[in-house]
């Protein structure tokens, strides 16, 4: 039947009964997440394997639009997400997050050849690509931060890089280490520089399950302390 | 009776979150409209090459020397019926609309049109099968040569029978157009997509959406329904 | 006016006509009959290459119309053609479907044309009868338009191709009085009927067709009362 | 001359990257038995669902009491057939699939399913419409009552007609369910889409893909004509 | 045997049969002739309830069956009917066309109605096709088999409407031979037919029935040799 998404009802919150842990991403966010073969690999995928060894249990990856995933988690239809997931206050009303492994910043893409933004500045009144549901949607979606004439929402990153590259938008806003894959395989492209606003990646869970947000904090301080957030993030950006 | 109360308010309010807050039903029909347009657009871009192609297929077949005339048309039909109208679009918008000042709605369009003109294009053939072949025979014995007898005799009649088909490709491209969210064109669909990625509650719009398509898709069947049956009423007279 | 030289028609390896070697004069008014599937519509096809002939020549006016040169389009226009199944065009009045090939084919202009249609629609005293659709007619009345509408177009030669065999019975007889007329006008004609009493009447020559032979022919007299060949006779004894 | 080439073993290049470089082959083919998987499933349940569907507004038709079962399976053809199978997907896989244990395959399958359902109802109803009325009273008339009728001598003679028209059915799931890619199933078209994200050049893996589509569905339907040439010519014998 | 009282039967406003009193007894073999639309094929439907009266009512066997309580599944066992079109199962063989309803019926067990079905077959000669499909069949051979298809529920009385309209005249005779031997065996037979020579040869009443009433009837000598109605007489000065 239907149910609240605000409901923190128990029934499906606790994965006690399964010995599967399931963590819902969208594979389009290299080097967080990606394909690579016919598996779904990543940084994000890295510690939510560390997870689910931690736990002793096995890692089932969901691959799913982004939109899509950060449902899923507050439907209790996955155990979490494990996306780049940005912090924020509105999403923070119906989820909960563990401890950020990630400080990132927001940055602008453009073309090389003849750029539609010149300076971060120079959003107003610009054709902005993001992806739909991700924090930089929510940004230029707020008044307070732009007034874009028009934004397009992507539920591919790919996608609104191709539109760039033909000058159907200006710009993309969007995570900084995915926007260098980006001009990497691009080489038409360009990242501003200078950060739009920083944020901080965690992994969420549906709100009121503290006890596997516990474990998830637990096994994240210890990857931080022992630098192996630096290791997957070594690992997957050098592999390029 | 207490809970059934509280879970009656709640999903009044989810749709009221979904409806009204916000102005939100203005993208509904914002979407609404854009989807209508993509359709329109479509059905007729679909029309006018569904009846080229037709035409096209059927002097090839009389022509020795337009055999690959015809089977160009049947190579386009065939990609088009073997292939997923989401990857069409996917290929059409990345492939041909490259430029800068595209406006997703004329590519939407023009990708369905495509896709369209394939289907159209079998319900001319059928129409123009459907007409006796007494008749092209009587233009030819008149002395008109098979253009003109294409063009005063079976054209006229053949129309009569597909123009309840177009009527149901239009309805059938109002549903089809929904995929058209993926390439970040926002109708109906992807407008009720946006607002549950806002509310976070993502049924009430989606059942919203539902709705104005049950209401527009079923409300042009009966229309064309009764258009049929008065146009079939005349015959009789 | 019109030669056959040994015309073969074939339907894959179906002989249906097999040379036919046959002169029609002009005024003549030759009757056809034969069993069914004998090849009697296939005959009066191929006069104005409705078919094409397979083998042979036919000779139309001292010009070889078989040859791929002419233009049959105008050589049609010579010829009309009457249909066991009338085919009238359901879209258009009963004028219109008179003089739509004359107006569009640059014969007349659309004043002469109606003129004649009413003229001739006068002479079958079907006048009220100009803004009707088919649909609104009888049968016989029907067959009476296809044949004015043929007539329209000043033809040299009618064909018809069994013109009443469509009809109930009380219409038949309008119909064979308006050949007859025409055939007191000096038509030339050509008519595939099992109406043996028009024969009789009008025919200045009757062919029995069989096996996609001419197997016997005589001007309608001796025709019926002296026939020769075997497969006559029996033909005959069945349907008179 | 030479940026004919340098354009030519660029081209080869992406396609290479599209399909060869990190296996990304296994990515398709595991699509594709995903796009497939579904199809099946689907047209399993929609036939089972269409013919239950047809049964009762046929019996519901000839049974005064029973009247409100057949308004209901005329609201369940309607909404199938009145609204968008995006939405329906959407809407199933959010109001009836929210445990964590749904195998996102088999909510497709099931989504597709009741949609083809609706599909497969009129197809069964044609079917059963398309024998003549004399086959029914004949039955009638040796003493059968109407469910037995339809028992034994009907059905056996629908389902002939029937078989091919779910054939293609299937067929044209194979192409609807490439829309499944919203929700989280890897289908072929989410496959080719997954590694355009990753090669950062979605044009190539959408091509590929498309071709698979193209040579299953074109090959179906040769071999479905085959098929029903086949059966037809033993029905001559 | 059979009795209707005050049949009546209207289709919408238009009255087909308009108040019918008869009664058919044990061995009587009634036929019925009539123009066409009269309601012939109406009031023979009528009689096992394959449309139902819309006033009045029939006995069959000391019951009402126009009663909504009959159970018109097992008075129709009683009464074998014939159809112009044959109506045998296309997709069973020769032998469970006959079959079928015996056995699923559960009146005999697929041993004896298999045997019961070779003998009705070796009766008309056709044992050979017990394993052909009936388009495998010639249509007086059709017709033969849905008879005997009728018999084997051995039933008390016979329906038949027009059992040889739709065959080739060389096929009639074969099918009113079976049903004279039929007749001959004591069958109460009902048919509705034109083939006045049967009704004159085998008849014990023949009933002219005209605008839904029974105009006339008579034993088949007087019926056609001093006919009293004026429709009558015009009817069978036509088909005489
Ligand atoms: N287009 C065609 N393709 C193949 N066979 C044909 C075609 N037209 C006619 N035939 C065959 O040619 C033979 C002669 O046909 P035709 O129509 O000339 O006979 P007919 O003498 O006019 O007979 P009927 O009295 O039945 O009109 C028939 O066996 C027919 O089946
Ligand atoms: N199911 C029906 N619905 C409406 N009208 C019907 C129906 N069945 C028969 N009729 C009409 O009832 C009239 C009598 O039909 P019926 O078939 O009994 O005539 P008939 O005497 O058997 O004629 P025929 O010799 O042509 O078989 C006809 O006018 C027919 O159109
Ligand atoms: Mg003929
Ligand atoms: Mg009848």
């Amino acid at each position: 039947g239907t149910k609240s998404n605000n409901s923190t009802s128990k029934d499906n919150t606790s994965n006690g009964g399964t010995d599967t842990l399931i963590v819902a991403t969208e594979p389009g966010f290299a080097p967080y997440e990606y394909i690579k073969g016919d598996q779904v690999v990543g940084i994000d995928m890295d510690i939510a394997q560390a997870i689910a060894d931690a736990l002793g249990k096995k890692l089932e990856i969901k691959q799913m639009d982004f939109d899509g995933a950060l449902l899923a988690v507050q439907q209790g239809k996955v155990d979490f997400v494990a996306a780049g997931v940005s912090v924020d206050s509105e999403r923070e009303k119906v989820m909960d997050f563990s401890v950020d492994y990630v400080n990132s910043k927001e940055v602008v893409v453009v073309s090389k050849e003849n750029p539609g933004v010149s300076d971060l500045e120079d959003l107003n009144d610009k054709v902005i690509g993001v992806q739909q549901g991700n924090i930089a949607d929510f940004w230029v979606s707020n008044e307070e931060n732009v007034t874009p004439k028009e934004v397009k929402r992507y539920t591919k990153f790919a996608q609104a890089a191709e539109d760039l590259k033909n000058g159907k938008i200006d710009c993309i806003v969007m995570d900084f280490y995915p926007a260098e894959e980006l001009v990497a395989a691009n080489d038409t492209l360009t990242i501003i520089d200078g950060t739009l606003f920083e944020d901080k990646y965690a992994i969420a869970v549906q709100k009121g399950n503290t006890e596997l947000l516990e474990d998830i904090n637990g096994v994240i301080n210890q990857l931080i302390e022992d630098g192996k957030i630096e290791e997957f993030t070594a690992n997957h950006t050098n592999a390029q | 009776m207490e809970s059934l109360r509280e879970w009656i308010v709640s999903v009044g309010d989810s749709y009221y979150n979904a409806f009204i807050v916000e102005d939100r039903y203005k993208y509904y029909l914002e979407g609404l409209k854009i989807t209508l347009s993509i359709s329109l657009l479509a059905i007729l871009l679909g029309a006018f090459i569904g009846i080229v192609v037709a035409m096209v297929k059927e002097s090839a077949s009389r022509v020795k020397g337009l055999r690959w005339l015809g089977s160009i048309c049947n190579g386009y039909i065939n990609i088009i019926r073997g292939t997923p109208v989401l990857l069409q679009l996917l290929i059409i918008y990345n492939l041909v609309f490259t430029s800068r000042n595209t406006n997703e709605v004329v590519v939407a369009a023009i990708c369905f049109g495509i896709n369209s003109g394939a289907y159209v294009a079998e319900i001319v053939r059928a129409g123009i099968e459907s007409i006796d072949k007494g008749q092209y025979e009587a233009g030819r014995s008149l002395g008109f040569n098979s253009n003109q007898t294409m063009f005063y005799i079976i054209m006229p009649q053949a129309i009569k029978n597909i123009l309840p088909a177009l009527g149901n490709e239009f309805i059938v491209l109002i549903k089809e157009t929904s995929v058209a969210s993926v390439i970040a064109v926002t109708d109906l669909t992807k407008a009720a997509q946006y607002i549950g990625s806002r509310t976070w509650d993502i049924l009430p719009p989606l059942i919203i959406s539902a709705i104005f398509y049950l209401i527009i898709v079923l409300g042009l069947t009966k229309l064309l329904g009764y258009l049929e049956r008065r146009m079939s009423q005349g015959d009789r007279n | 006016m019109i030669e056959t030289k040994n015309l073969k028609k074939q339907f894959g390896t179906h002989v249906v006509l097999n040379g036919i070697n046959q002169t029609i004069r002009k005024g003549e008014k030759v009757v056809i009959i034969g069993p069914s599937g004998s090849g009697k519509s296939t005959f009066l096809r191929c006069l104005n290459l409705l078919e094409t002939p397979s083998e042979g020549e036919i000779w139309f006016e001292g010009e070889n119309i078989t040859d791929p040169k002419t233009n049959m389009n105008l050589l049609r226009r010579k010829m009309g053609m009457v249909f066991q199944q009338f085919n009238l065009f359901p879209h258009l009045t009963v004028k219109e479907n008179i003089t739509l090939a004359p107006i569009k084919l640059g014969l007349m202009d659309k004043t002469a044309a109606d003129k004649r249609a009413l003229e001739l629609l006068e002479r079958i005293g079907l006048s009220s009868k100009a803004n009707a659709y088919p649909r609104q007619l009888s049968g016989g009345q029907k067959q009476r338009i296809a044949i004015i509408r043929a007539l329209a177009m000043n033809p040299d030669v009618m064909l018809f191709d069994e013109p009443t065999s469509a009809l109930d019975p009380e219409m038949v007889g309008e119909v064979l009085e308006l050949m007859k007329e025409l055939a007191e006008d000096g038509m030339t004609m050509v008519v595939v009927t099992h109406e043996m009493g028009f024969a009789r009447e009008v025919a200045t020559r009757v062919m029995f067709i069989d096996e996609g032979e001419i197997k016997e022919q005589n001007e309608p007299k001796a025709f019926f009362e002296a026939p020769q060949n075997p497969r006559l006779k029996d033909f005959l004894s069945k349907v008179l």
